[in-house]
């Protein structure tokens, strides 16, 4: 069994990503069409691309659009600041990760979209319950990453730093937050995308009709629309498509160094 | 690489006064006296798993000693000392993968030296070990061999009075080998500096060196402290025709095959 | 928060108010009032908040979120009877003739009342109108018939009948004419005889919000009076404009039928609803629906 | 050379233990106890009370709800039997299919590069559509029983494990792919002894992601179309102003988290030992 | 080692006709031809980045040459050829940390040969390389020089004609080095293998070497091939205090270096 290929090139993998998602697109068009897939209600991929274009062509969907990225960011900060911070300080401190070791084991398993309605409930409708919803999602992969990444520090390169008489706030400075840094971000990278669906969601389980979540609810109460529900659903996914692409270009941009930490 | 080293302060003495270093149960040092002479080079040989990495770690104040103590011109070790330099046997981890090759030779000179000052020493330093022109790359595109001398070149660029280094030719080729061997040499003599080495190379061992101290099995004792009378400066491959060459690095191998007998020392001057 | 104010809609201060409405036709004078008229003349600004559901809605009075929220009898009650503070207000209408059905394929085996007796039947919520009105239909007709409920969203009720996920469905208006044009069966009509003009669609408000501000809460009950009561008997009116109101599609408003609008809150009409979820088993005996009703009716 | 007395280790005796065992405890207890305080203090509050269940209420419901005396029913509870357990059950079945199918899909994709660039673009969207939206898709295919429930699951949480497997088995290392070719593996071989085990922390990472999140999803494919579950109690109860029961399905929740990771944890200190000793050694 | 070898196979011969391989725009192999004779010792020397290692995977068919042919026993090599074993420079690498010690050795040898005579020829393999009784152990268990004695070890069990080694020794201290090439060289001598290493150490190519290639910098060509005749068996004391010995490290050094001239290689037969 070979083990090993030549990379493909940028345009070959270009032209088979269009080619998977052409044949994908053709393949549940016609198992709907020809009624194989019990017909009723399903997205025929020509009807949902109809809306998504209608969608695209609403001004006021783009204003939900900009709610729930808005929404998100806020929760991704949010949980960025408390994972890194309390992730940092227990991967650094062994008392403080006893402290918060139980806590945090009882916490994480609880779906943050059942505690959502009742931070809606006790903090009010609008932005905040939603954003603290995602927050609530996105923190433990920031959390257990910024943990390990603290712990994780290369003793090597801090003897290093020891022997060239650099002072503990320095090597904290510029040794273990930077050797840390990626690994943090791989955090945030993975909340990211975990957040955005969770944005969606929360807006369409528990929010007060804002955005593409409220828009999919709003859309769905008028009679049989399912195919602006499922465009509006696929909108969302791209969206998050997007924001992975970029933070994973972000990564690249600025924590290309990490290839040398691979061993 | 001396020009700035207007004030070049005096070599470093270094005594180790029975040293011995437990881990747990493991016994990694026996118990180990010896001198390493100011402005000279001394190399340490040993078998694997002797401690010569523990050893250094305790000569540069980063482990403390079991029991026994460290002199650095005198005074007891106790923390990293002033004028000291390292290069670690793990080049690769000890360089920082997040800063350019010229950030990392820069790095200890911070806060030390004028901005000019360090671009210039940085330079001379890369220069010195051949990779003049690389700095703007990480380390990590570079190939082994490189690695190393980077770290040697940080080494360097510090104007330690003490150059400690644990194995700093390991991964690079025979050729480029030689050469930095003859850069340390002539580094030591312009800058006259104490220079500490280990490594696993007799040959090494033996072209370096004024005094070779050969560790013993673990859990590790002197075996012998050989000096080395070779004239300086040396050179690859003359000096290595030597018949004092040609023998002490035989009795070097038959001392770590455990196999010297006194005969062989005959023509080295034991001290 | 609705607070100042005199009673009287002539002061050049308006009381904003936030209301949670659903785009359903049982509420429309909510909507009405508002192109009508009817909350200027008692002095009021209303900010419509969209709700997901009349449960939310509650909670979110209760909370202090919202002012007001539609709802209906029967949430309020089951809220009201474990605990909740929330007040009845206003009344904006009751079940229409054949505004409630449930819906079969043309092709399935069942076909009448009792074959759905332990049937998949899709409800929006469970514990609710649907529910509650089918059992009180069963009662009346004598038929035993205790369906498995499955919560469903009305949009894809339709589908999912076709589709055999469900074995029926209960759909109110709009959706039930949606079903009939989609060219399913209804298999039963909860609403009918003693039950058409159920008082069902309501307003509510929390405890709290109906002490410190019983004026504001009394110039909402009136302004959703008024427009019930203008709105009455102008059928024609109601299809034209609810449309260009909520985004309706015309073609189903054209054919829906429309709620009843003579209708009037009552203690006694509240009590009543009560008193067969009690029998029901949804809620405790010796609920007293006076604790939580406000009638502002004229 | 001997041993001398300084060497050995500091005899531990009990009760020099016993201090540092309770401060620990202490120590540990402090967040979660601050917690329980503040959750307490909540539930007294007068605007939000209401929807915060006073601690105790909520052990009591716990307990009343999950637990019972009859050992016909293995001492579980109406609850536990009529909601836990077909809750647990789909989010078995779900979690092991999406194993089975991230695992062997990831295993393709990651050996073959065709394949990945084929499907890469729908496994991204695939990735990032909001699965609540999904329910209604599956609702409409597959009714309203276990099923639907335990697809959505198994789709939701099959992302980590195949986006991890792709990522094991590629850095299974040139040189190892190497020695497989020189020393002329079966495929067979290649496949049960070098990518499947070389790629297995990467794949439980990926299984433990997966195992959290399919308590979320578990929760999700319930809260609507469904007869019965902890997602559907959830609802029913916070649509019936039932706090304390809602809280206490919260709890349960919980609990049952801790109890799945411990026991993630323990088959992975098994099937991964090797791992955890390279790991140890690089620290 | 060689009690099961009952019916032992003929070492195989290699030959590389104008082998030369680009990867990009960079050309790692420039044009090499060369023989490695059968039941020989060949060594290839060369500075860091000639292309050794790529030699070696296109010999072992790992990859293909841009131009130019491997002939195995006269056939043109098209993928791994039968009765070859390699140990690859990244040792730790090349192990599988998932495995045992003893299975690591086994593995290559499943289905293969009965599960007796398999514990039997992995045993004998780890006794050989000095690790006997350490199967048990994981490879990251071990030292650097132990991984790479397994390494050794696995390569050994398979009984090959040709046994390609690239750079085995680095990571091991002199004395076990010494100690791992006379092994090689006994083993060599009793399996009557062809042996093919590549190394850095220059003493340590003309002690194992029949034959030793130098290649030039990349891209690289053969510099020079040197026939060494010093007498079998080779002793690590007596053999390196040898003249031709001495002269022939002197040459390659000089070779290495690009300053040698046709006198230095006065005492070793140019092929
Ligand atoms: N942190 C540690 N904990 C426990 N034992 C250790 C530790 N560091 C080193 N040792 C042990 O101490 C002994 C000496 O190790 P050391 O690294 O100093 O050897 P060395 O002479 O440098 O060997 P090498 O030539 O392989 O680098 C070894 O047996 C090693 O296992
Ligand atoms: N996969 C590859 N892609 C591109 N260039 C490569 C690749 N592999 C090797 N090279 C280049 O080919 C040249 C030869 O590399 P090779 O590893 O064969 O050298 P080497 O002689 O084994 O060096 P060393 O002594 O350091 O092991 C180098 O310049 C290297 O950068
Ligand atoms: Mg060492
Ligand atoms: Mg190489």
């Amino acid at each position: 069994m070979q083990l090993i290929h030549d990379p493909l090139t940028r345009r070959t993998q270009v032209v088979l990503g269009v080619v998977g998602v052409v044949g994908f697109v053709a393949v549940l068009e016609l198992v709907i069409r020809t009624g194989l897939l019990s017909g009723e209600g399903l997205p025929l991929p020509s009807a949902v691309g109809g809306q998504v274009v209608n969608l695209l062509g609403d001004g006021e969907f783009w204003t939900q659009i900009g709610f729930t990225l808005r929404q998100w960011l806020l929760g991704l900060v949010i949980a960025s600041v408390v994972g890194i911070i309390l992730g940092g300080l227990m991967g650094a401190v062994p008392t403080i990760f006893s402290m918060f070791l139980l806590p945090v084991e009882i916490l994480r398993p609880l779906p943050s979209i059942a505690v959502g309605p009742l931070l809606v409930l006790i903090l009010g409708a609008g932005m905040l319950p939603l954003s603290l919803t995602v927050a609530l999602a996105c923190m433990w992969p920031i959390l257990f990453n910024s943990m390990y990444a603290a712990r994780a520090v290369d003793p090597v390169a801090i003897q290093t730093a020891r022997t060239l008489h650099v002072s503990r706030a320095g090597i904290l400075m510029q040794i273990r937050l930077p050797a840390a840094l990626p690994f943090m971000f791989t955090g945030i990278r993975v909340a990211a995308s975990i957040g955005l669906i969770v944005a969606v969601s929360a807006e369409l389980l528990f929010g007060s009709g804002q955005g593409i979540g409220g828009y999919i609810l709003v859309a769905s109460t008028n009679a049989s629309n399912l195919d602006g529900v499922y465009a509006a659903t696929l909108v969302a996914g791209v969206l998050g498509v997007l924001v992975t692409g970029v933070l994973a270009s972000i990564d690249r941009l600025a924590f290309g160094w990490k290839e040398g930490l691979a061993q | 690489m001396t020009d700035h080293a207007t004030e070049t302060p005096a070599p470093a003495e270094l005594v180790l006064d029975e040293i011995s270093k437990t881990y747990g149960q493991n016994r990694a040092v026996g118990n180990i006296s010896a001198t390493i002479p100011a402005g000279k080079v001394s190399v340490i040989v040993g078998p694997s798993g002797a401690g010569k990495t523990t050893l250094l770690r305790i000569i540069t104040g980063l482990e403390e000693a079991t029991s026994g103590r460290v002199l650095f011109d005198g005074e007891v070790v106790n923390g990293v000392p002033e004028g000291l330099a390292m290069v670690f046997q793990d080049y690769s981890r000890s360089l920082f993968p997040w800063m350019r090759v010229e950030d990392n030779v820069a790095f200890p000179l911070r806060r030390r030296t004028s901005k000019a000052e360090r671009a210039q020493r940085v330079e001379e330093a890369l220069k010195a070990v051949g990779l003049d022109g690389k700095g703007r790359l990480y380390p990590w595109q570079m190939s082994g061999g490189m690695q190393q001398r980077v770290a040697i070149a940080r080494a360097l660029a510090c104007q330690p009075r003490l150059l400690v280094m644990d194995e700093p030719y390991a991964s690079v080729d025979a050729q480029t080998r030689a050469e930095l061997e003859d850069l340390l040499l002539s580094i030591q003599a312009q800058l006259d500096i104490t220079v500490l080495v280990v490594t696993h190379d007799i040959d090494e061992s033996v072209y370096l060196a004024d005094r070779i101290i050969v560790l013993s099995k673990p859990p590790s004792t002197v075996a012998e402290v050989i000096d080395v009378g070779l004239a300086r400066p040396r050179d690859q491959i003359t000096t290595k025709e030597e018949a004092e060459f040609v023998h002490a690095r035989a009795h070097v191998l038959r001392l770590l095959r455990g196999t010297a007998t006194p005969d062989d020392a005959s023509d080295v001057r034991v001290a | 928060g609705g607070d100042g104010g005199d009673g009287s809609g002539d002061g050049d201060e308006l009381t904003e108010i936030t209301v949670g409405v659903l785009p359903l036709a049982d509420y429309a004078p909510v909507y009405w009032a508002e192109d009508h008229g009817q909350y200027e003349e008692q002095g009021l600004k209303v900010t419509f908040e969209p709700l997901q559901g009349g449960p939310v809605g509650i909670q979110q009075v209760v909370a202090g979120e919202l002012d007001f929220a539609f709802s209906n009898a029967i949430s309020s009650t089951v809220a009201s009877a474990q605990g909740a503070p929330v007040q009845t207000v206003a009344l904006v209408s009751g079940l229409g003739e054949d505004e409630l059905g449930v819906f079969v394929t043309p092709e399935s085996p069942i076909e009448e009342l009792g074959d759905l007796d332990g049937a998949t039947v899709g409800i929006n919520t469970t514990n609710n109108i649907g529910d509650v009105t089918f059992a009180r239909h069963a009662q009346e007709e004598g038929v035993d018939a205790e369906p498995e409920w499955v919560e469903v969203p009305f949009p894809e009720m339709v589908a999912g009948v076709q589709n055999g996920s469900i074995e029926a469905g209960y759909l109110p208006e709009p959706y039930a004419t949606a079903a009939r044009q989609a060219g399913l069966r209804q298999v039963a009509n909860l609403v009918q005889g003693e039950t058409v003009g159920l008082p069902v669609s309501t307003f509510v408000t929390s405890t709290q919000f109906a002490n410190s501000d019983a004026d504001t809460v009394e110039r909402f009950a009136k302004a959703l009076n008024a427009a019930r009561d203008d709105m009455e008997g102008k059928d024609d009116e109601f299809r034209s404009w609810w449309p260009e109101a909520t985004d309706a599609d015309p073609e189903a408003t054209a054919e829906m039928h429309l709620p009843v609008l003579d209708v009037q809150l009552s203690v006694e009409g509240m009590q009543d609803i009560a008193d067969f979820m009690a029998e029901l088993g949804i809620i405790d005996e010796g609920y007293d629906a006076s604790e939580f009703t406000i009638v502002n009716e004229d | 050379m001997t041993h001398d007395e300084s060497t050995a280790m500091p005899s531990t005796r009990l009760p020099h233990r016993l201090g540092p065992l309770l401060k620990t405890a202490a120590i540990r207890l402090i967040v979660p106890v601050l917690l329980a305080f503040l959750w307490w203090l909540g539930s007294r509050s007068e605007t939000n009370g209401l929807f915060i269940a006073p601690p105790l209420e909520v052990a009591q419901r716990v307990i009343s709800d999950f637990l019972s005396t009859d050992p016909r029913h293995f001492f579980l509870g109406d609850v536990a039997r009529g909601d836990l357990i077909p809750s647990l059950w789909r989010a078995t079945l779900g979690f092991w299919l999406a194993v089975v199918v991230g695992v062997g899909l990831g295993i393709a994709l990651g050996l073959q590069p065709v394949l990945a660039a084929l499907f890469q673009p729908l496994v991204h969207l695939g990735r990032s559509l909001p699965t609540p939206a999904l329910i209604g898709v599956f609702f409409l295919l597959f009714g309203t029983g276990d099923w639907p429930k335990v697809l959505l699951i198994a789709f939701g949480i099959v992302w980590p494990i195949l986006f991890n497997t792709i990522d094991g088995v590629q850095s299974i290392g040139t040189a190892r792919a190497h020695v497989a070719s020189v020393f002329k593996i079966s495929s067979w071989d290649v496949l049960t002894r070098i990518v499947l085990p070389g790629a297995a922390p990467k794949i439980f990472a990926g299984v433990r992601v997966a195992l959290s999140l399919s308590l979320i999803l578990m929760i999700i494919s319930e809260l609507q179309r469904s007869k019965n579950g902890l997602g559907n109690l959830l609802v029913a109860n916070q649509r019936n102003f039932d706090y304390p029961g809602f809280w206490s399905v919260l709890v349960a929740l919980a609990l049952i988290g801790i109890v799945l990771n411990v026991l993630l944890v323990q088959i992975e200190r098994r099937v991964l030992a090797w791992h955890r000793g390279v790991t140890l050694q690089h620290d």
